[in-house]
């Protein structure tokens, strides 16, 4: 008992960890920009195509190295051509753009690549299982986990930590974070905030890259996978509160949780993250930590 | 004013493309059934524009759609082939969701709002896949219906049409109406701004219901035509997907212009079935560019883009 | 639309003008040349006006199966091919009446359409065949939800739909359609033919927990399992059913580390399976221990392109069944044909939904040979109890009373990656699983075929 | 005849004291403005009175009637009607459906499903808007969007909005906060054509000019509490007040 219990919490844990990745830079772009960005999944599924490519052919290493630049210069490209001139379009709008645009990013990676699942070998370092037994000291018998898993954890941990000292302790996090208030007082300030947005996007979509990277392994990859991954990330975003990093972080570990621990209610564990949300966003009207006045 | 007005032109052109539209619309390379699948998604796209009006985005919309067309497939499989007391249940089955989905979700705005919607018709989705799935079918849809009947009259072909094309017609007066009302105006002035409303005394949440209210009886009027079209209900109808592409469709074509909406799902819907078989597997990648093109030049959708024609025109012309 | 179906009300001026000239032509024309005409009343799009014949290819080009479904295309594209021009099993068929012309002296031609793995879609796609290309017959596939959709429009509509890949019970049981045909296996005979080579693999005494998605073709496949894998003295330790949606399975797992089974029975399909079976080897379960034996991994439906999606690495060893595959060119002289054919056409091997798809565009072609006609019933009724041989290993037969087919078919496993012969080869046969082995009583499920001719 | 008093009004946000037992009875017919330096807690008294905020203690009385704890439609339908910091008016319709629109709301009550009623019929409706909006000099421009007015002009619009509902009471936060001298100037030719016509007005306003101009009574709040009140005259020279609000260096 006392071992089931433990395992399902390390995995609430490890599939927290995973939404945590997604949902960071979906976050990021949310409450900076205020651009709802339904390419974001797409985001993270080319970053796992990379990946799984570049390791394929150099080994996994050049994949952590390679893909997040990418993605992070994509990132940019992407908000100097399109997402630029919709900062101030209706919601609808900046759907339409970035959801066309996933569109676009899938089809042409399965023009390419095809369409069949596109196995992700782990590298040799991250195979095998860890025996917990043997460091936690009141689990009994054999318990075992899979060492990427708590990679995973780690990366998931290390980057959320990364992101929070850029937005504390620089100057570029500082007006970021003043933006995420209030973006207009920014303008007012002569801070030159195009630029700033573009490296904001350029950010978030690196995080969504270094998900494809370490998340791929555990997904697979197809050019569906970004579509799989939109509405929880959405969810995720949207619970923590729109924009609000420590947010989105409690929410995708509640979210990891509610599904660890529902396993055996079949019907109840593929709606639950849905029942996590509506009950949230009922009593708690914009999110767990969300602020008044951001993208209302 | 005369009895012939510009409501009464509008109507009647409306009206006259509506019912002619399977006579012409086969030398565009359309064929029989799209012609009344685009109807039924008209009617959906056009109840969809009432709540736009507003400003409250749902993405969950195929809720309304898909329970009706549940609820109105379990009664001609269990109770008769009738679709009189289909329809009504299927549409009052629908209506009761919508007005306990709307109480919840409009206290809140926004995404906010975007997101709760979503959440419950996902929620409808999945459990229709799964925990339902005794009654529903699951994933291989509700299957064996008997061929819909109307006073003994099979409902097929263009009977089928005709009907929905009858629907559509009237759900355009009334939409034409509703947006002509004082009440249309207080949906106006809600997307304007709502706190000035709330402060000219009026009670914003029971607008913002009723709006949400009445564009769910067009999806669930959409959905119980789209069994009595189809004699089979997919999961898929339920999927945020759906909902998904209700919000293309309105705006490609126009929000709150209500003819923009229909237009839109007039044009996914032909794109989806018929040019789509020139560019074969390409076709959606063609659409995803399409969505983006229009929505860089053309903002306001293809009514907009149709306005913008008219007053260059009108401008060409004065000079 | 009822310009076909429904004459009686709804004259589309199409139909005006084509009716007044066939009256004009019958008014010409001395009443014994039109017997047959008389006779047969129009059904679906018969009669077949013209020199030439329209088949539908409704495939899924987007979407996740869209590489099945391209391979699928590839295959009816061969068989128009062969239909027209002779060559494939056209050659090989016992016994055969395809005249190598066409079929009937009409030219074979095809339209396709795109299923986006998604029933409404496919439905609507099929409408477009049917009513506006006017195909006689329309085909293809990738999931059961999908055949189950056409198969009730097909027989709404009163045009034949050839099965693609459908492995649910229901397409052939419950949602059993006068006017669809199955050439593929179903979950039933998944189990009827799996549980005995698992009990000889891994012994009579296993605990066998399973992972089922959950969905109609998964409770069924694990029912079946079940069933079977006990009758052969297995224990079932439990079931977790595993929402479709699901890309990490990393917590339906942890319950199983935990257990005292022994065997793992995925009871996934395409993207579900491959990742699900790639965390179970994450999870080291194929080189656990349990209750002194080695943990095994049983996939019970598999593909080879599922096998590839999944990895190589991660499938090694691991058992399922599959309805053929293309390493049997040498068994038999029909397989012997489609590869090679396939294999010059397009320079690499076809996938057993691309040997479903043409077989059944061929017995169709065929059957509509026999009968001398397109009429619909009387295709239906050469094709129902049809007994043939030549397409595959054995002799294959089209059940009459389920419009079930039933044939030889394959326990594979996944070869080791030492042992593979080039990028294709990725099962290895186990056992080729003989007709008789898999067949059941037609009343072990309930449905009706409905009539001949629509309502 | 009192037509709106406050009791014993406190209200604290946190440790934040903003209202302290507040009394003030405003005269129907009279204009009374509500003064003190930023941060005395007139904004605060003006979201208790129209029910945006719930206070600690104290009741509120307007026409007898108790008004706390009723949601803000509900205190409009009552005849307070109010006029923000920054002009709220619906943007993207045009001016005559802006005044429409509450002419129907004074007409129809919160809420009426009277779907198909054309607007384009109710003649007397849009007669009565345009009435107003004349009223307060914008009938030249009833066709246009209401987004492209000068600050000044939203501000009449405004105005307009809330006579539309022939309130009781009318509530204006600095109705002439960032405007020119002249537009202030006609804005206040404007209020007192207003309130000759028998109109209750409370105003907040941090011009004394306005101020001075306007009012019949003057309450001085500062630090959440009455410190002064009465008329004019009398509030200009009370020593609380100047140092209060003008600062030490002019007592």
């Amino acid at each position: 008992m006392v071992n089931q219990i433990f395992l399902q919490i390390v995995t609430g844990l490890q599939l927290g960890a995973i939404y945590v990745l997604i949902a960071l830079g979906l976050t990021l772009i949310f409450g900076t920009l205020g651009v709802v960005n339904f390419t974001h999944g797409a985001l993270f599924m080319l970053g796992a195509f990379s990946a799984v490519i570049i390791s394929g052919n150099y080994g996994f290493v050049a994949a952590i190295i390679i893909v997040p630049p990418f993605l992070f210069f994509f990132g940019v490209l992407m908000e100097r051509f399109i997402v630029r001139f919709f900062y101030d379009r209706p919601h609808t709008d900046q759907i339409l753009v970035t959801f066309g645009f996933a569109i676009v990013i899938q089809e042409t990676l399965k023009w390419i690549f095809g369409s069949n699942n596109i196995p992700f070998k782990m590298p040799a370092w991250g195979r095998g299982i860890l025996k917990l037994h043997e460091y936690v000291p009141f689990l009994d018998g054999f318990v075992a986990y899979p060492k990427w898993r708590f990679i995973l954890i780690t990366v998931s941990f290390f980057t959320v930590i990364a992101l929070f000292a850029l937005l504390q302790f620089t100057r570029f996090g500082m007006v970021i974070r003043a933006g995420m208030n209030d973006s207009e007082i920014l303008s007012f300030l002569g801070i030159n905030i195009t630029r700033r947005f573009t490296l904001v996007f350029g950010l978030g979509s690196m995080i969504a890259g270094l998900a494809g990277v370490f998340a791929g392994p555990v997904t697979n990859v197809d050019p569906g996978l970004g579509m799989f991954y939109l509405v929880p990330s959405f969810l995720v975003v949207v619970i923590g509160g729109m924009g609000s990093l420590p947010g989105a972080v409690l929410a995708s570990f509640l979210l990891g949780m509610a599904q660890s621990f529902t396993v055996s209610f079949a019907g109840l564990q593929a709606i639950v993250v849905y029942i996590v949300a509506v009950v949230v966003l009922l009593f708690m009207p914009r999110g767990l930590l969300g602020k008044k006045g951001v993208l209302d | 004013m005369g009895i012939i007005n510009r409501g009464t032109i509008h109507l009647t052109v409306f009206a006259l493309i509506v019912l002619t539209f399977p006579f012409w619309f086969e030398y565009t390379g359309g064929y029989a059934g799209l012609d009344t699948k685009i109807i039924i998604w008209a009617i959906f796209a056009l109840g969809f524009d009432l709540l736009l009006i507003t400003g409250y985005l749902s993405f969950g919309h195929a809720a309304f759609f898909g329970i009706s067309a549940y609820a109105t497939g379990l009664m001609l499989l269990h109770y008769s082939s009738n679709i009189i007391e289909a329809m009504i249940v299927g549409v009052v089955v629908s209506t009761i969701a919508a007005v306990i989905i709307g109480f919840l979700t409009l206290r809140r705005t926004g995404i906010y709002f975007s997101v709760l919607t979503l959440a419950f018709g996902e929620m409808f989705h999945t459990a229709a896949v799964s925990i339902f799935s005794g009654l529903t079918g699951g994933e291989n849809g509700l299957t064996g219906l008997p061929t819909p009947t109307l006073f003994g009259e099979k409902m097929q072909g263009s009977n089928v049409f005709y009907l929905c094309a009858i629907f559509l017609i009237i759900g355009f007066y009334l939409a034409r109406r509703i947006t002509r009302s004082p009440f249309g105006l207080m949906l106006k002035s809600l997307k304007s701004n709502q706190t000035r409303l709330e402060y000219i005394g009026i009670n914003v949440q029971f607008y913002k219901n009723s709006a949400f209210v009445l564009s769910s009886i067009y999806a669930a009027v959409a959905g119980s035509l789209m069994v009595i079209y189809e004699p089979y209900v997919a999961t898929e109808f339920l999927e945020w997907k759906t909902s998904g592409t209700l919000v293309i469709m309105s705006v490609m074509g126009g929000v709150g212009t209500l003819f923009g909406p229909m237009i839109g799902a007039a044009f996914m819907l032909y794109f989806e079935n018929v040019a789509s078989v020139f560019l074969e597997e390409q076709w959606l990648l063609a659409l995803g560019i399409m969505f983006m093109a229009i929505v860089v030049y053309l903002p306001g959708g293809f009514v907009d883009g149709y306005k913008r024609m008219m007053r260059h025109w009108v401008k060409k012309n004065q000079a | 639309m009822s310009k076909k179906h429904d004459k009686s009300k709804g004259l589309t001026r199409r139909d005006v003008l084509k009716i007044s000239a066939a009256s004009a032509v019958a008014a010409s024309t001395p009443m014994f040349f039109v017997k047959d005409a008389w006779a047969q009343k129009a059904i679906g799009n018969f009669p077949v006006n013209g020199p030439t014949v329209t088949y539908g290819f409704n495939v899924p080009l987007t979407s996740i199966y869209a590489d099945e479904g391209e391979d699928e295309l590839r295959a009816y594209k061969l068989a128009v091919k062969h239909l027209n021009n002779g060559g494939g099993m056209v050659e090989t068929l016992q016994p055969n009446a395809l005249k190598r012309n066409g079929v009937l002296g009409k030219k074979v031609e095809y339209v396709v359409g795109d299923t986006q793995t998604n029933p409404d879609a496919a439905r609507t796609s099929a409408r477009r065949m049917i009513e506006r290309d006017k195909v006689i017959m329309f085909s293809g596939g990738s999931s059961s939800a999908i055949a189950i959709a056409q198969q009730y429009l097909a027989q709404e509509l009163g045009v034949i739909f050839m099965c693609g890949l459908t492995h649910s019970n229901d397409t052939t049981g419950k949602d059993k359609r006068r006017y669809g045909f199955r050439h593929f296996f179903n979950a039933y005979m998944t189990g009827k033919a799996l549980a005995p080579i698992l009990s000889k693999e891994y012994g009579k005494d296993r605990r066998a927990f399973h992972l089922t998605a959950d969905y109609t073709w998964g409770h069924t496949q694990y029912q079946s399992m079940k069933d079977f894998t006990e009758k052969e003295g297995w224990t079932t330790v439990d079931n977790i059913m595993t929402p479709v949606k699901t890309t990490d399975f990393s917590q339906f797992l942890t319950p199983i580390l935990n257990s005292d089974a022994d065997v793992l029975i995925l009871n996934h399909y395409g993207k579900n399976m491959n990742n699900s079976l790639t965390n179970a080897v994450e999870f080291g379960f194929k080189e656990m221990q349990k209750n002194g034996k080695n943990m095994e991994i049983v996939v019970p439906l598999y593909s080879r392109l599922m096998a590839k999606g999944a990895g190589q690495k991660n499938i090694e060893g691991v058992l399922g069944t599959t309805a053929w595959n293309w390493t049997q060119k040498d068994d038999d002289p029909g397989s012997k044909a489609f590869v090679e054919t396939f294999e010059k056409e397009y320079g690499f091997p076809p996938s057993q939904a691309a040997q479903t798809c043409y077989v059944q565009t061929i017995i169709y072609s065929d059957a509509v040979e026999r009968a001398g006609t397109f009429y619909p019933p009387a295709v239906i009724k050469a094709l129902e109890g049809h007994e043939f041989a030549g397409t595959g290993p054995g002799k294959t037969l089209y059940r009459a009373e389920d419009h079930q087919c039933f044939k030889d078919m394959l326990v594979v496993k996944g070869k080791s990656p030492s042992q593979l012969k080039g990028k294709y080869d990725l099962l290895e046969i186990v056992s080729k699983v003989k007709r008789e082995d898999t067949v059941y009583p037609v009343d072990t499920f309930p449905g009706e075929l409905g009539p001949y001719e629509p309502a | 005849m009192a037509i709106l008093v406050v009791n014993n009004i406190s209200k604290h946000f946190g440790g934040l004291q903003a209202l302290f037992k507040v009394n003030i009875s405003v005269e129907a017919g009279t204009t009374h403005s509500l003064i003190g330096p930023n941060g005395a807690g007139k904004s605060t008294l003006l979201n208790v009175l129209t029910g945006q905020i719930e206070p600690n203690e104290g009741s509120v009385v307007f026409k007898d009637r108790p008004l706390l704890n009723i949601t803000p439609h509900k205190i409009n339908q009552l005849g307070i009607a109010r006029v923000f910091q920054t002009p709220a008016i619906f943007p993207e319709m045009v001016l005559l459906e802006n005044v429409m629109a509450a002419v129907f709301a004074s007409r129809d009550g919160a809420y009426k499903f009277n779907l198909l009623e054309s607007r384009r019929h109710a003649q007397s409706v849009a007669n009565f808007a345009i009435e107003i909006l004349e009223q307060v000099g914008l009938q030249h421009k009833i066709r246009s969007e209401a987004r492209f007015l000068s600050r000044g002009d939203k501000r009449r619009l405004e105005l307009a909005i809330c006579l539309a509902h022939k309130p009781s009471l009318l509530l204006l936060d600095e109705p002439t906060a960032g405007m020119a001298r002249h537009e202030t100037e006609s804005t206040i030719e404007l209020l007192r054509s207003i309130s000759k016509k028998n109109m209750t007005i409370v105003i907040v306003e941090h011009d004394m000019n306005v101020v001075f101009a306007l009012s019949d009574t003057i309450t001085v709040l500062s630090q959440g509490q009455v410190i002064a009140e009465g008329i004019p005259d009398h509030v200009r020279g009370n020593p609380a007040v100047i140092e209060a609000y003008l600062g030490k260096e002019h007592a």
